[in-house]
């Protein structure tokens, strides 16, 4: 088993914090994981995305020419990437920012309007972890206590902060349900 | 109602720099285009642009440019004006750049008196490579290469390249000036006038510091950072005019 | 009287001429641009005296100033 | 021993203080920039020194001069970067200073890109520098090799006292993978350089001299017919490569570093589809594993592909080089930042059946 | 025309003058140094500038600047010299600026000795930096060819919007020869520059923009290819090569350089005794002569020789590529100032007979 | 009668340095020679001695010795005192070496105030390499470079390393004397049994320069040269303490 | 015919300027000349040398194994190459400060005391021409011709020193014969 | 009392000491050393006034003085 998402959207969404974390959970579930970031020259106002890969096996390439799971968190994202994706793959769309709809039959749409919810949570910082609850919810990857365990282990003193995190993951686990 | 304030005629009209919100180099940018514009020097002018974020400049002034490599500018600049004394030439540097690796090119242009316009950002870091240490970097303050803040002891004190040169025969217009607020940037639109004045009378070298801001790395809002040059970074980098010979 | 106008597309948000206005007459308001900043706004036009220091403080010249 | 999750930089980086390393200087480039800015912290906790050179100048001849007292010492950039030292390594090579150069690489020439490439094999394996002389040359694949690599890398120095230069690229630096770190290397456990460390007075009181200066033809000639002894002593003991699904292999795909990776990807696929293909991956890239490729069956090979992140191609004309003839070799190239992908791979070997 | 008596380091200078050299940039070092003070009284003279740098990296860089405004330019210097200036090799390569590049070369690595070698080969013509591209390295003989190389470099330069570096060494650039020195250009008739020097605003007023910065890697792979293409029509066109006696050669010696002229004596001195012994001498470096190569009879040839002073051997390498294990090739070599003697060449030939 | 002046305890026995005939440079090693035998810092000590004729002392002193590339000293004598605070670390360094291909070296051991004594031979040349031009050749001296003399409008003046380096902060000591004659030298001895002191001490960084003379380029006989030192060359460079930080 | 010379001595003896001389003679007379100079890294102190060759054919190593002959000009330079000198060659000896004899009976010696005849003509200094004179007297490479011509050439202006010059080139010439 | 020894092999003959001395009684003399030089000397030991002039202008440490 061997599955890549690509993680994309502007630079203060928290793009790069989604893939590491996706990686660390896996690592410490035992699995292989790659994540290789890509950035502009310019250090903000740009776009960031990130690629991230859990294996069984030693992974080849970090850096995929077709998909399995694209994560797009803002419009110029999902124009940028969503043709990537294989045949049989998944978007999952931050629809709280992007309006367009996947138009490819062979390709399944997850639509979670991220950036609500999180307001909605009360804390708009945490729309990235409702994604990486859709994630886990979707890829078969990683299971729903990994994600849990890294949530936990990323706060790490911030525990107040657990609950609201909690919440938001699993706001995101539903979503996709 | 007549415009009293409008962009220079030659920047791009479609889109801003490719700077961050806030960031000094794009007063800078400004306050040497307006220089060019009010000299009418657009069509002569050479541009030798630095690598750090100085380079994002490149395709929005449209003059022709230059991009020189990682701290070459003042030994590029140098030999333009020289094969072509019709060319109006400017070299624009960060402190990376200009203070670091270029030192030496820096100060040779400078005691050569080269008959170039010099820039020089000074926004206390390294902001293209992700905000390390420069020569120039507070004292207290932290780096990504100096994650305690840059100490005395380790690093030495904020290097004061104005008044280096000020020490040398040749430049003729040595002034150190700050981009933080309007009044200063009143002021430093002055002394970049006047360097490029000197230059159009075929009188010398001038050397024009502009202490900058760079939110990103600082890791500060551009209101903070405004503070910040005003409560510390002015403290080791006084402003002033170090040298003018008339 | 005077007045500003801000060009959307040029503003980053940066809030230098917020700071800077003497009258207090300019924020960060809700319209978004395309580059996904909040675009200055100014808030009362009839107060503007015309003193430019938005407009020069402004890094990406996205102000211009009538009087 | 537990696994990390871990940045190629920081890896390569940490790996250096476990194999020992106390000295680091270096200047900011991207997209290597986490080796300096993690050392500039770890340093000192094990009681080593970080300095931030002016330049990559100051920062290679930093390390020429601490090195040169036997202190396990390194230094990383990018291709810029390495242009500027050249100069450097060749005072390494020169005055047999034992230390560890890290060339995180990106696109080129000149400024070029920040992204990943493979465009500076070349300038690694054939000339760091004028003169003449190598360094030991070693490409990993991945953040794994990275730090195992650089690891070792410090005991090769030591050994031949030379630079020993790591070639690795962008991809391997910024991304994360999961990693075992070597363990801790205990100083006092080092093998001891008081024979040649400069700054050592000899038992009966005389005084040693570091110089790459000959001002004798002959004494010069001396010196790099010794250097060209060990050169050959390398060719002869520490060639390097990995094999995959070789033996019955038609057809032979060769690459190193990240394409190497990328490039078993495709012959797994490759397989998986039943045609007979194979690779070799160069590990050391000086000395040059040409046994991998004197060693095959000609007879057998229908056709051989070399993949790297470089045009015009490098690696390809050494593989020539090793192949002499016996087979055509197909380029399958990128560059610039332009990643090579596995379909690229997989998509020229279909073609060529 | 005249013949002159003159050192081949003025001869340079002077050839460079009548090519439309009007800028110079340089920094001492020896074995070059009169090439830079020729110019410094020669150049102003002819409406030309002379800068002495406050580096090499200055100085080359100087180049860069002005050769990019169109004006004919060319730097020189020594091994150590040429490491300082590779960075801005690279510029002037990923810039597409045309220049000329004199390489006097001494023996390495780093300061070696000041007296003559062959050590730079790999620098020159493999990696005169890092970044994947190549200059145009051209290798004169003697003094007149070092005049006429230089001068004809500038042309080569303009046609391609490349560097070209002229691969000397201390042995030509000190020693005097008798020389018919190339006329004097007219400026005027030199190619117009006014489509690409970036000084000049385009006729629409929009500005043009000199960057070797390419942030997508697709730019970047698009400029690799143009040079990789570039190359390729090097090689088909602009091979250049001297074949001596090689027809009924059963003996073929090869060499390059200074080498070549004492390579060729050998091969006077063989054919003699009566020994059936030709040479093949690389003219271009890069492209590197293969097809001279590629044409022998291998069937004829018993075996090969090849004669640098280089040890390691780097020219060796190359030919070696071309001759891709047709024929065994025997080394001669010499190196660090030690001079390649006729009687080695001869020695070496009667031993392999 | 007694000995009251004898050559210095662990320089060559056999052979003279390999200096021309009243070459500076001898007078410049003999002193620093005499300040590390006076402090006892033979067995401890680290030079790092240069591309130039500098170089040609490393058999003579019989010290420890690294010999630095053309212009590096300063960062390698840096890095070599950081890791082995327990030596003792000279930079030896000509003009060219120092003040032209060097000078982001120099400028920046200086700032960071490193611990080391740097002796600086200001010979007005290039000597090694036949008398090109440097940054410190006088205006109008001729130079195989600048064949009509150095000029201020082609050139610029002669760089004043000492004065620029006293701008800086961290330096401790920075002093500029001669080696024409005996009362020179004898001043000389004392500054630079300051500097060695200071580093003995582990007060810091010190830069002595030495006005030196170069008979064979210079095309002088070593008389005329102490002349021309004292009417010319002390002009430009005038002898001092530009700081001396206590 | 190809003619090589080897010309060493201490580095104020004018050693360079007869290479010169030789070269520009041989250019001047239409001929091939190679003039090859050695130094030590010392601007001072050290010994110099250079390598001549005159040919009627296009040169091939400006720095022979084998000399046809040897100015030796002082003694550590007779020490030091006088067996570079080929079976049938010759050596020119500078005896007012060279003591040593050659022994090889194969090789041609000629005792030249250039600096005790250039004293005796009131001019230290044209020593070298008496060298120069013995030269031409013995290798056939110049005629005596050629090498007044080149004489008259360098003095350029200096013609009050002609004479002077010519009286010690005619020393030398006489010396070999 | 005082005199001086100069170390003929040490001795390049450069003239700083004879154009130090306060008694003028060094001068390059007829010796020559195994490099070629002309050595300096002292003509009049009974006027050295042991001055050490002479030994701390010599660039090569050629002198010895003895008081
Ligand atoms: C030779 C070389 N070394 C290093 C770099 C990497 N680099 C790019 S920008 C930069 C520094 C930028 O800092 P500064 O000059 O202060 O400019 P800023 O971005 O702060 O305006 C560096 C080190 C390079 N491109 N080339
Ligand atoms: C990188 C490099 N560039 C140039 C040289 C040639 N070089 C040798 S010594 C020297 C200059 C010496 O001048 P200076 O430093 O003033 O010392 P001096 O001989 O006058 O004492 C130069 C340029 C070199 N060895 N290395
Ligand atoms: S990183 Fe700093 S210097 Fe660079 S554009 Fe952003 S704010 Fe400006
Ligand atoms: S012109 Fe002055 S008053 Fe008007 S908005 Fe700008 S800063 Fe405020
Ligand atoms: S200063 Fe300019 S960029 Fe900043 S908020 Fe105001 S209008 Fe926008
Ligand atoms: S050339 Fe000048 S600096 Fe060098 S040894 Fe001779 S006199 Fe001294
Ligand atoms: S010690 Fe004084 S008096 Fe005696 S010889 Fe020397 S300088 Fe003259
Ligand atoms: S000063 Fe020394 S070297 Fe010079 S002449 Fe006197 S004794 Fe000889
Ligand atoms: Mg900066
Ligand atoms: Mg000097």
């Amino acid at each position: 088993m061997e599955k890549s998402v690509l993680i994309a959207g502007f630079g203060g969404q928290g793009v790069m914090s989604i893939g590491k974390m996706l990686g660390y959970a896996a690592s410490d579930a035992g699995k292989y994981a790659s994540f290789y970031p890509s950035y502009g020259a310019e250090q903000r106002g740009g776009t960031a995305n990130c690629t991230v890969i859990i294996s069984d096996e030693e992974i080849g390439s970090p850096a995929v020419s077709k998909l399995d799971m694209l994560i797009a968190m803002n419009q110029p994202s999902f124009d940028k990437f969503a043709k990537k994706v294989k045949k049989g793959g998944s978007i999952i769309v931050n629809s709280s920012l992007v309006t367009s709809k996947v138009e490819d039959s062979d390709i399944a749409a997850f639509y979670v309007p991220a950036n609500d919810i999180a307001n909605d949570l009360g804390s708009p910082k945490v729309a990235n972890i409702v994604i990486l609850g859709a994630y886990i919810g979707l890829s078969g990857a990683l299971s729903e206590e990994d994600g849990k365990a890294i949530i936990k282990k990323m706060l790490g003193s911030k525990a107040d902060l657990l609950d609201m995190n909690y919440q938001a993951f699993d706001k995101g686990l539903q979503a996709v349900k | 109602m007549e415009k009293i304030y409008e962009r220079v005629s030659f920047t791009s009209k479609t889109s801003p720099t490719g700077y961050c919100p806030g960031c000094g180099h794009g007063t800078a940018h400004k306050l040497f285009a307006r220089a060019l514009e009010h000299f009418n020097l657009r069509d002569k002018t050479v541009l030798v642009y630095p690598v750090g974020c100085g380079g994002l400049a490149m395709p929005w002034i449209n003059v022709n440019v230059i991009g020189a490599a990682h701290g070459r500018a003042g030994a590029i600049a140098t030999a333009i004006k020289r094969a072509n004394p019709e060319n109006f030439v400017i070299s624009y540097q960060g402190d990376g750049d200009l203070a670091a690796i270029g030192t030496a090119e820096t100060i040779h242009a400078a005691n050569r008196g080269e008959s170039i316009t010099v820039i020089f950002i000074n926004n206390a870091n390294f902001g293209m490579t992700g905000g390390q240490m420069a020569p120039t970097t507070m004292l207290g303050q932290t780096a990504t290469t100096a994650q305690s803040g840059r100490s005395l002891e380790e690093h030495g004190a904020p290097l004061r390249m104005a008044e280096m040169i000020a020490t040398l025969d040749a430049p003729k217009y040595v002034a150190r000036f700050a981009l933080h607020d309007a009044k200063n940037i009143l002021k430093a639109q002055q002394g970049i006038m006047k360097a490029v004045e000197l230059q159009v009378k075929g009188e010398g070298y001038s050397f024009v510091e502009l202490i900058s801001m760079c939110p990103t790395n600082w890791k500060k809002s551009p209101a903070e950072c405004a503070n910040y040059i005003d409560e510390t970074v002015l403290k080791a980098f006084p402003l002033g005019v170090f040298k003018d010979v008339k | 009287m005077a007045k500003i106008e801000i060009d959307k597309e040029f503003c980053k948000s940066c809030g230098l001429c917020v700071k800077e206005c003497p009258k207090q007459i300019i924020q960060i308001g809700r319209t978004v641009n395309s580059k996904g900043y909040n675009v200055a706004e100014q808030t009362d036009e009839s107060q503007c005296i015309g003193c430019k220091l938005c407009a020069i403080v402004c890094p990406d010249m996205a102000i211009t100033v009538y009087k | 021993m537990s696994k990390e999750f871990i940045k190629g930089n920081e890896a390569i980086a940490e790996a250096a203080v476990r194999a020992g390393c106390r000295f680091f200087a270096g200047y900011p480039i991207t997209p290597q920039n986490e080796v300096p800015e993690y050392l500039s912290a770890r340093l000192p906790e094990v009681g080593g020194h970080f300095i931030q050179g002016e330049s990559e100048i100051a920062s290679v001849f930093m390390v020429f001069g601490v090195a040169a007292t036997g202190i396990r010492s390194m230094t990383s950039s990018s291709g810029p970067g390495f242009a500027l030292k050249s100069e450097g390594i060749s005072f390494l090579a020169g005055g047999q200073i034992p230390a560890v150069l890290v060339n995180v690489s990106r696109g080129g020439p000149a400024i070029g890109t920040i992204e990943p490439a493979q465009q500076d094999y070349f300038s690694a394996v054939h000339a760091p520098a004028p003169g003449g002389f190598r360094c030991f040359v070693i490409a990993p694949q991945n953040v794994q090799e990275a730090a195992d690599f650089v690891y070792e890398a410090f005991d090769i120095a030591d050994k031949y006292r030379t630079p020993v230069y790591v070639l690795a690229d962008g991809m391997i630096g910024n991304m994360m993978e999961v990693v075992e770190l070597p363990k801790m290397r205990d100083l006092a456990e080092l093998p001891s350089n008081d024979s040649w460390r400069f700054n050592k007075y000899n038992d009966d009181g005389s005084a040693r001299i570091l110089s790459t200066y000959m001002p004798m033809g002959e004494l010069m000639q001396k010196k790099n017919k010794e250097m060209a002894a060990m050169y050959e002593a390398w060719e002869k003991n520490e060639q390097r490569w990995e094999e995959y699904m070789v033996d019955d292999a038609e057809y032979i795909v060769t690459a190193y570093g990240s394409s190497a990776r990328i490039a078993k990807s495709a012959v797994k696929e490759l397989r998986a589809e039943g045609v007979k293909v194979g690779l070799i991956r160069a590990i050391t890239l000086f000395p040059f594993p040409k046994d991998a490729f004197a060693k095959l069956d000609y007879a057998k090979v229908k056709k051989m592909f070399c993949a790297e992140m470089s045009i015009p191609g490098q690696y390809i004309y050494d593989v020539q080089n090793a192949v002499l003839g016996q087979s055509q070799i197909i380029p399958i190239q990128t560059s610039g930042g332009v990643i090579l992908e596995t379909d690229m791979v997989v998509a020229a070997v279909k073609e060529n059946l």
